[in-house]
């Protein structure tokens, strides 16, 4: 469940870091790269055409799938607006109807149209995706941080524990959390979150450990600088930008994953719709009613790869800058 | 408005001949010109340097040649020729034919330059597969004799090796290896001693000129007069896209006609006496500041301390490899630094210089021996007790980008800094940035930038106004110039020794240039695996050196002829 | 689909039974017209029994001679059974499986009438105390040892041995005092009180009769391997993959229902386990299976569509598949509330709906085929008016925000457990909900696990929870009704009776099921039962929604695929492969 | 800082052709030391998860010993269960039940399973070979279809590059199950072009499940192995290449796929542990018998033993594969050998 925060591991990894510090010289070298010989000033009075410029300069990259979650983001804020009729207004009479005019994406075994049921699980996948961020990055955060700031004995515990966490693949640090709370929306939410902590907080603590051995910490110290005055103004500031990066790339994954534990029936409580648990009921159908599998799933898709995209978009620029 | 065109050394066709070569970049609506019209050649057997800053084109200029411009370059040229052949309307596989065969390249940086997941002698025989139809055997016999040729000891071992496991001088040589593997008729090497060592460098250019002897010619790319002066025939001044003058080598080291030509070579510091401006005047920056807020602020007891400012005494540290074996990377080091005075170290990679600047500084705690600060302890400190003293030692680093939060703009660098920074107000805060940005030279409008968007020497004087910020005694200098182009090196090595002056500052300064060391220094200490090989006046161990090592150094350093730069002044 | 009408025997018998019920069905019309029902049959919470009778055989009048030979790959979507021996624990999973190698004393046919099988003969004495049964002498089991007088002593002392872990066995010889051998082939079993019910229960699978140089071996090897007289014999079980059967050649013992004599036609059967409901489908769509079981509504409807597939469905007997409400508590502590819940829902429209009108309501707590079984529409049927009056008349007037009753401040409100392997699936629950929230009834679905589910139930933490017992018999009624049967309302741990009814109603019904059980008449045990399920109609303690079933899709070139009663188990006794 | 590796690059060109031998010897050493530390961290890990999961099994509600009477909502009477809990030492106290399964662990003996009443060694022995066939054929075709796609988009110009970022993209964001499912849909009971269910011996009841657990991590494969495969291409020792007269084809496949591989081989240990995962659910979509099953069917019924089996074989899994993606990883990067 950790997958996302391997990704990003390329700008983590002190490893990689050191090569980029290597290479950044020869590239500086190269004449068309050289650094703007007169760099444009900035002023307060050009605030509107700087607020054009970072629009601009965002590219399709971030554009679209901004959009794409703005949408979404909408679906979730204001779902009866959106949706035609409540999540759980039900006419079995209507059961099993194809998508169409009526009902654009169909309706299910109880007459509910899908359609509406999907704007309206948007608020509780969504929910559980950044809440489930949220829970493993804050987890990750304490870890991450400890293991990065403390002293050596505090990382090697730390790191040891982290090591026994990864060694239980996701889906099973998940399920044995949620065999013991019982399942439902919470408990996903925080299951998920949890068995992606260790991913995060290995990453985390990669990137305390590479910005506490930066030359502008050194620098610092050399002023004087207390270690609270560090941690505060450089480390957490500067460990915060990628930690962001990370969370955007998260809330796909645990979202991802969370559809795929109300799959195995360990999700979210009916009636609410949630688009795992949809999906997973629809599946029964898959010969009788694609509809009631495709459009959940489709959303699933959609979202997560939104948030990646978004993820990586913002990547691109952090590294840009 | 381009230079004389160059005078062939002999009648013969010229190896490569280039006339009003234009590089722009970006669209062919809308590019920018980096080149501007640029015409030289190069014959059988000779040597042409182009010499120039970073930004000058001449790297873009270089790569033309081969057709590795880049994919958004827009190239136009009157002649484009090789040994005769017009290189302009060239395919991509008849750029391909030339790339190795005709023209060998040798990239700037070895260290990235060889793929680190191959084995050199793959990479060398690279050019044999592609141009050749020898058999892998053959191949492999081949590149035995080139490692051989560029004198690579034990080549049957090396040539297994990946890059990762060779020292820098010998990726050069592999690289050199492997252009020169189809013995084409030209090699390009750009930069080909950028960051190895003087007795490496020394190696490298040794290489080259049996290349030359052996009848290749050369185009020799670099930013040092020096290096150049010692193996090219002509030289090519190059500056913003133009050859703004070329000539025979003596002519013009000797006596050069352009401004830009004899700025640069004024700039070089080899053998200049201490405190002669390397700058023009105008282009440096006198110190107006008087009343740098540090200085006055420090004058207090600390500045009453006569005798030395900081000593080291038996300094020893040994840090731990991976495997856990330890690793002595200081022996024994001493030294005095007295105030208003600059103490050199030098010495190649390795030598453990960096360690005892970090022990200075109190970052890294010396195994044995003591550092001591204006009379007092200093590295026998804890760390609590050090940071109130911080203010009286500071530092530069050689990568002052490093040292800046990427995050912070330059006004909260610099203020942050600043001693006491809880008892001044805000205005008076941003009037002492102010005035620290004008001590070294920089105007006031910086302060809202982010060091990213700097040029390298103005960073490097954000990171001098940092270092005076808390009005320090002594200012540990590391490599403050090696990232730095030969003008703005002079720049900022005037502005030191100005500020030293006005401030009666310290500085221990480190650095592997000896030419640098010895322009700055009152005495140095040469140092050698962990160990200081010999110490004293700057003036009388380069007259005399008494050890081997500090001989070796000294005559691997490359310097102008002293006959010919006396003649510019 | 081949529409060919499958010779499915119309069972005039069965309806009088079943008459005056919407229900009454022929398993013609049955076969699929009425591709039923839902969910799983999760082994998990099937409970068992004896008794009640029938339902099934099918099969057709095959197009041509049967033939001999070939493999039948059959896909379950019940759980893996632990053991292959269904003496121990005793569950539907095992006695679809070990219908093929077992066999049962007593042939309990679709009237709920009891004739011989491996016994040839019984007598009672007059007290009822002592049961004489004489077994057949020419047969012998797969491993070569006679069925004799010691093979009951010895089977029904293995049922007695707590170490053997048996749970539905163990309870059918409760009253099995103990066991003399009075001749060579006949036993005599001597009862603690008299049971009208162990007939029944010897002829159930899950008292086969094994032989007892096998049950020698112990419960571990014997759980592997059982060793029956059945039509196949185990071959090989690879966990979590498929057991191996093949064919008994010496068979000579076939039920009197089956269609010919003699060994079986299919040489092996391959016996798969596929519990996810879509794969097993699917498999079958794509012929990797012959027959599936627990097959889905809507994939009965698809099989319906296709000509390559035919469904055979069938009910099983005992206590039908319902909604129990936990009377030990509010609000259901209440008979108004509780009627009032059962009135508000619509079942039929659930039915229609999400099982796409392949499952028949039930509205009785026995099943359809369970002798005895009382049709009560009237008591069960939507009333959404009287819901609404019986909550007024019990004190549940005032209404919150959210529009639920509420009393004393407290809403009404009640809990459903529910999981994935019982039969009802959690869309009803919704509807349900949704329905129950227009007179102002809220409805909680709380989605457990099986274990977890399970712990719940034990712990009597629930309003609602969805139940069966199989059981071939009428007397379920006495282990799921019975107050004594409630043992730890505190405690935690197994109960059979999840209502939790006590006081003077309960007492009444406690009666009337003690009575049936030991009255030496027949006529007497019928009235009986019938007013106990009166009495439980009236206090509304589950609400029944369909019964239990077998339900198969099977590729339609499989010909002879019949259920056995009483458990309605699928047999392939008589199946062959019709392929050329 | 730079001053390590400079003084690294020093000692080996100091060193002669005598020394190079005790070099390798040296390293030789370390890599052994590193591995014995390894496997001294992984017994900790081990006994760790052991521990963490035999405690946790204890907080998840529900009775063990339903598992050992046939599962959740089998009908024995409290006497019978009393029997059974004391039959395999479930009365005792927790510690001493914990003390007896880590003096078997240590001996390798896993217990009996609950529900299936045989050694967990053999149950898992019957599993692991199904699920590691499985696991191994997916993250060889997520490497291939990884590496063929950050091939193809690498090199093709803005559009494939776009296109291969978002297959990359959906395919990494694409749930096991659902893509199981549309698989069974079109191929099977479509098309009948190939099983459901991956009961028939042969290989092609492997290839759908294989498929779907193999794209969702060849989308994240492939992202990161594009990544590095597009800084090979741009780096100095391309343009190097390049300027010896190498072709862009040959060039990608000679420098730039190596490039590619190595993260890949790098997050090959994370990888196995998000197949496992994936297994889980891949092997219910398809009913096809392994690990990932027997787990999830075990926790469900609380059949203790196999539970703890699973969680150990798994972590003993994880810290092998990771332990030999990063001895490969050193092989097939000399940078790291160095470090």
């Amino acid at each position: 469940m950790s997958t996302p925060t391997h990704l990003t591991k390329t700008i983590t990894d002190p490893e990689e870091a050191m090569t980029h510090s290597i290479q950044t010289p020869v590239l500086d070298r190269s004449p068309e790269r050289r650094g703007p010989a007169e760099p444009r000033p900035r002023t307060r009075a050009s605030l509107v055409s700087q607020a054009k410029e970072l629009f601009t300069g965002l590219g399709p990259g971030i554009i679209v799938p901004l959009v794409l979650m703005l949408g979404l983001v909408a679906a979730a804020a204001i779902p009866a607006a959106l949706a035609p009729s409540g999540p759980l207004d039900m006419n079995p009479a209507e059961a099993f109807t194809a998508p169409g005019t009526a009902h654009w994406f169909g309706t299910d075994e109880s007459g509910r149209d899908v359609f509406s049921r999907v704007i309206h699980g948007a608020r509780s996948s969504l929910l559980i995706g950044v809440l489930a961020t949220v829970i493993g990055l804050g987890t990750a955060v304490v870890l991450g941080a400890l293991a990065g700031l403390g002293t050596r004995a505090v990382d090697f515990g730390v790191s040891r524990f982290l090591e026994v966490l990864f060694a239980f693949p996701g889906l099973l640090l998940a399920l044995l959390v949620i065999t013991i709370l019982g399942p439902g929306v919470v408990t996903t939410t925080i299951a998920v979150g949890l068995s992606a902590a260790p991913g995060y907080a290995r990453m985390i603590r990669s990137q305390v450990l590479s910005v506490r051995r930066s030359g502008y910490v050194e620098a610092s110290i050399v002023q004087g600088k207390s270690r609270a005055f560090i941690v505060r103004h450089h480390i957490l500031p500067n460990v915060a930008a990628p930690l962001f990066v990370l969370a955007t790339l998260g809330v796909g994954q645990a979202i991802v994953w969370a559809s795929s534990l109300s799959f195995l029936g360990l999700g979210a409580t009916p009636p609410d719709p949630e688009w795992g648990s949809m999906l997973s009921l629809g599946r029964l159908y898959i010969g009788n009613a694609w509809w009631l599998t495709f459009f959940p799933g489709l959303f699933i898709v959609l979202s997560a790869a939104t948030t990646t995209l978004l993820g990586h978009g913002i990547q691109r620029k952090l590294k840009d800058k | 408005m381009s230079s004389p065109t160059t005078t062939p050394a002999n009648g013969s066709e010229p190896i490569i001949k280039v006339t009003d070569l234009k590089i722009a970049f970006g669209s062919k609506t809308q590019a920018t010109p980096v080149v501007h019209g640029v015409d030289f050649e190069i014959h059988a057997g000779e040597c042409l340097a182009i010499v120039g800053e970073s930004g000058s084109g001449k790297s873009v200029t270089a790569r033309t040649l081969i057709g590795l411009t880049g994919a958004n370059a827009v190239i136009q040229a009157q002649t484009l020729q090789l040994q005769g052949k017009d290189l302009r309307r060239n395919s991509d596989r008849a750029w391909r034919k030339v790339r190795g065969a005709g023209i060998g390249y040798v990239l700037q940086d070895a260290l990235v330059s060889l793929d680190p997941l191959r084995p050199i002698g793959r990479e060398i025989a690279d050019s044999l597969r592609i141009h050749t139809n020898l058999s892998p055997a053959a191949r492999t016999a081949k590149v035995l004799g080139l490692l051989e040729a560029v004198g690579i000891p034990d080549p049957e071992q090396r040539i297994n090796q990946r890059s990762g496991e060779l020292s820098g001088g010998l990726r050069q040589r592999a690289l050199i290896a492997a252009a020169i593997a189809l013995d084409p008729a030209l090699l390009i090497a750009d930069e080909p001693t950028t960051a190895l060592d003087a007795t490496v460098q020394q190696q490298i250019l040794d290489l080259l000129a049996e290349r030359k002897a052996a009848g290749t010619s050369l185009l020799l790319i670099s930013h040092d007069l020096a290096v150049v002066g010692q193996l090219a025939d002509r030289i090519a001044v190059m500056r913003r896209g133009e050859i703004v003058e070329t000539g025979p080598t003596a002519r013009v080291l000797g006596s050069p006609r352009h401004e830009y030509t004899q700025r640069l070579l004024r700039a070089v510091p080899t053998d200049k006496p201490r405190g002669t401006r390397l700058a023009p005047a105008g282009a440096g920056i006198s110190v107006r500041q008087h009343a740098l807020i540090g200085a006055d602020r420090a004058a207090d007891a600390t500045r009453d301390h006569t005798g030395p400012v900081l000593v080291a005494e038996s300094l020893r540290k040994t840090y731990r490899n991976p495997d856990g074996t330890p690793r002595v990377a200081v022996h024994d080091v001493s030294f005095a630094l007295t105030r208003g005075q600059t103490l050199g170290i030098v010495g190649e990679s390795g030598s453990g210089k960096s360690t005892v600047a970090r022990m200075a500084l109190g970052l890294a705690i010396p195994d044995a021996g003591e550092v001591r600060l204006l009379g007092n302890p200093w590295s026998t400190l804890p760390e609590k007790q050090r940071r109130p003293q911080r203010k009286h030692i500071t530092s530069i680093y050689q990568d002052p980008l490093g040292s800046f939060d990427p995050q912070w703009d330059v006004a909260r660098i610099l203020s942050d800094a600043l001693p006491d920074s809880g008892s001044l107000s805000r205005s008076e805060r941003r009037d002492e940035v102010i005035r620290l940005l004008e001590t070294v030279g920089l105007d006031a409008s910086v302060e809202s930038r982010l060091p990213l968007r700097l040029s390298g020497g103005q960073r490097q004087r954000i990171a001098i106004a940092r270092a005076l910020a808390p009005g320090p005694d002594v200012i540990i200098c590391d490599e403050p110039v090696s990232a730095l182009d030969v003008s703005i090196q002079a720049q900022v090595l005037d502005l030191l020794d100005e500020l030293q002056r006005e401030f009666k500052l310290s500085y221990l300064f480190i650095s592997h240039d000896l030419g640098v060391v010895q322009h700055v220094s009152d005495e140095i200490v040469v140092m050698e695996a962990g160990l200081v090989v010999e110490a004293g006046r700057t003036s009388e161990v380069f007259a005399n050196p008494a050890e081997d090592y500090t001989k070796k150094l000294l005559a691997a350093a490359p310097r102008l002829n002293t006959t010919l730069t006396g003649g510019i002044a | 689909m081949k529409n060919r009408q499958p010779a499915y025997q119309a069972e005039p018998a069965n309806a009088p039974r079943s008459a005056g019920s919407p229900l009454a069905t022929t398993a013609g019309t049955l076969r699929k017209r009425l591709p039923l029902t839902v969910a799983a049959v999760g082994a998990l919470l099937v409970l068992t029994a004896c008794g009640g009778a029938v339902h099934a055989d099918s099969a057709q009048g095959p197009s041509r001679a049967p033939v001999s030979g070939g493999t039948l790959v059959y896909a379950t979507g019940d759980t893996e059974p632990a053991c292959l021996d269904p003496i121990v624990s005793g569950n539907v999973p095992q006695a679809l499986v070990s219908t093929q190698y077992l066999e049962p004393l007593f042939f309990q046919d679709e009237n709920g009438e009891v004739g011989p099988w491996l016994a040839k003969s019984w007598k009672w004495s007059k007290d009822r105390l002592a049961l004489d049964i004489t077994v057949r002498q020419d047969v012998h089991f797969t491993d070569g040892q006679q069925l004799n007088a010691e093979t009951i002593i010895r089977n029904v002392a293995y049922i007695k041995d707590p170490k053997t872990l048996s749970s539905t066995g163990i309870l059918a010889v409760e009253k099995v005092a103990s066991v003399e051998k009075i001749s060579e082939f006949t036993a005599r079993l001597h009862l603690s009180e008299p049971d009208n019910a162990l007939l029944e229960h010897f002829a159930q699978v899950w008292v086969p009769i094994q032989s007892q140089k096998a049950l020698a071996r112990g419960a571990e090897a014997n759980c592997l391997s059982p060793v029956g007289t059945g039509p196949f014999k185990v071959e090989s079980w690879s966990k979590q993959q498929e057991v191996v059967l093949t064919r008994n050649d010496d068979y000579h013992t076939p039920a009197p229902t089956a269609g010919h004599s003699g060994p079986a036609y299919m040489e092996k059967i391959i016996w798969r386990f596929l519990p996810d409901h879509a794969a097993r489908f699917a498999a079958l769509q794509s012929g990797e299976v012959d027959v599936i079981d627990v097959l889905q509504p809507q994939n009965a409807v698809a099989a319906k569509a296709d000509p390559a597939l035919d469904t055979l469905i069938g009910s099983r007997p005992g206590h039908v598949v319902n909604l129990t409400l936990n009377t030990t508590e509010d609000p259901f502590n209440d008979v108004r509330v509780r009627e009032a819940f059962v009135r508000s829902v619509d079942v039929d429209a659930a039915l229609k709906s999400i099982f796409m009108s392949t499952v028949p309501r039930s509205n009785s707590v026995l099943s359809s085929i369970t002798k005895f079984n009382r049709q009560n529409p009237d008591a069960y049927s939507t009333d959404v008016d009287k819901a609404n009056r019986l909550l007024d008349e019990a004190g549940w007037t005032a209404r919150d925000s959210e529009g639920y009753r509420t009393k004393d401040g407290q809403r009404l409100s009640t809990t459903a457990i529910q999981t994935e392997a019982v039969l009802v699936p959690v869309s009803v629950f919704e509807q349900f909900q949704h329905s129950a929230k227009a007179v102002g009834f809220e409805l909680v679905i709380n989605q457990e696990e099986p274990a977890s589910f399970n712990a719940k139930r034990y712990a009597w933490d629930y309003g609602i929870s969805p139940l069966y017992y199989t059981k071939n018999s009428p007397s379920v009624l006495n282990i799921v009704y019975d107050s004594a049967h409630i043992p730890s309302v505190i405690k935690g741990g197994y109960h059979a009776n999840n209502n939790g009814l006590t006081g003077p109603a309960a007492d009444a019904i406690d009666q009337a099921l003690r009575l049936a059980a030991t009255t030496g008449s027949e006529k007497e045990r019928g009235e009986l039962y019938a007013k106990a399920q009166q009495l439980i109609d009236k206090q509304y303690l589950s609400l029944p929604i369909f019964d239990q079933q077998t339900r198969l899709g099977f590729r339609s070139d499989v010909e002879g695929v019949r259920l056995l009663s009483p458990l309605g188990m699928p047999t392939f006794y008589d199946t062959w492969l019709d392929r050329s | 800082m730079s001053l390590d590796t400079d003084n690294r690059t020093t000692s080996h060109s100091i060193a002669a052709p005598a020394t190079r031998d005790t070099e390798a010897r040296a390293r030789l050493k370390t890599v052994l030391r590193l591995t014995g530390f390894r496997i001294l961290g992984a017994a900790g890990v081990l006994w760790a998860v052991a521990t963490l999961a035999f405690f946790a099994m204890r907080l998840v509600p529900g009775d063990p010993v339903d598992a050992l009477l046939g599962g959740p909502g089998n009908n024995a009477t409290e006497e019978v269960r009393q029997a059974t809990r004391e039959l395999n030492g479930l009365d005792r106290p927790l510690l001493v039940q914990y003390g007896s399964y880590l003096g078997k662990l240590v001996t390798g003996d896993l217990g009996d399973s609950y529900q299936l009443r045989e050694p967990v060694a053999q149950v898992l022995g019957e599993q692991l070979g199904n699920t590691l066939v499985l696991a191994v054929l997916a993250l060889a075709t997520a490497w291939v279809l990884a590496l063929a796609l950050a091939l193809w988009s690498a090199r093709g110009g803005k559009v494939a590059t776009l296109v291969g970022n978002l297959l990359e993209v959906v395919s990494a964001a694409v749930p096991h199950f659902w893509l199981g499912s549309l698989l069974i849909l079109v191929f099977s009971v479509s098309l009948q072009w190939l099983p459901a269910t991956s009961g028939a011996p042969g290989i092609e009841g492997l290839i759908l499940p294989v498929l779907t657990l193999a794209i969702p991590l060849a989308g994240f494969l492939g992202q990161v192995m594009r990544e590095s495969m597009l800084t090979a291409m741009n780096s100095p020792f391309a343009i190097s290449s390049r300027a010896r007269g190498e072709s862009e084809a040959s060039l990608s496949l000679r420098h730039a796929l190596r490039h590619a591989a190595l993260p890949g081989i790098g997050l090959s240990g994370w990888a196995m542990g998000s197949l496992i995962s994936g297994a889980v659910v891949v092997e219910t979509v398809f009913a096809r018998p392994g690990i990932g099953r027997t787990l999830l069917q075990s926790v469900l019924v609380r059949d203790v033993p196999v539970v703890l089996g699973v969680v150990v074989l798994v972590a003993a899994i994880y810290i092998i594969v990771t332990l030999l993606s990063d001895l490969a990883e050193r092989w097939a990067d000399p940078r790291l050998r160095a470090a």
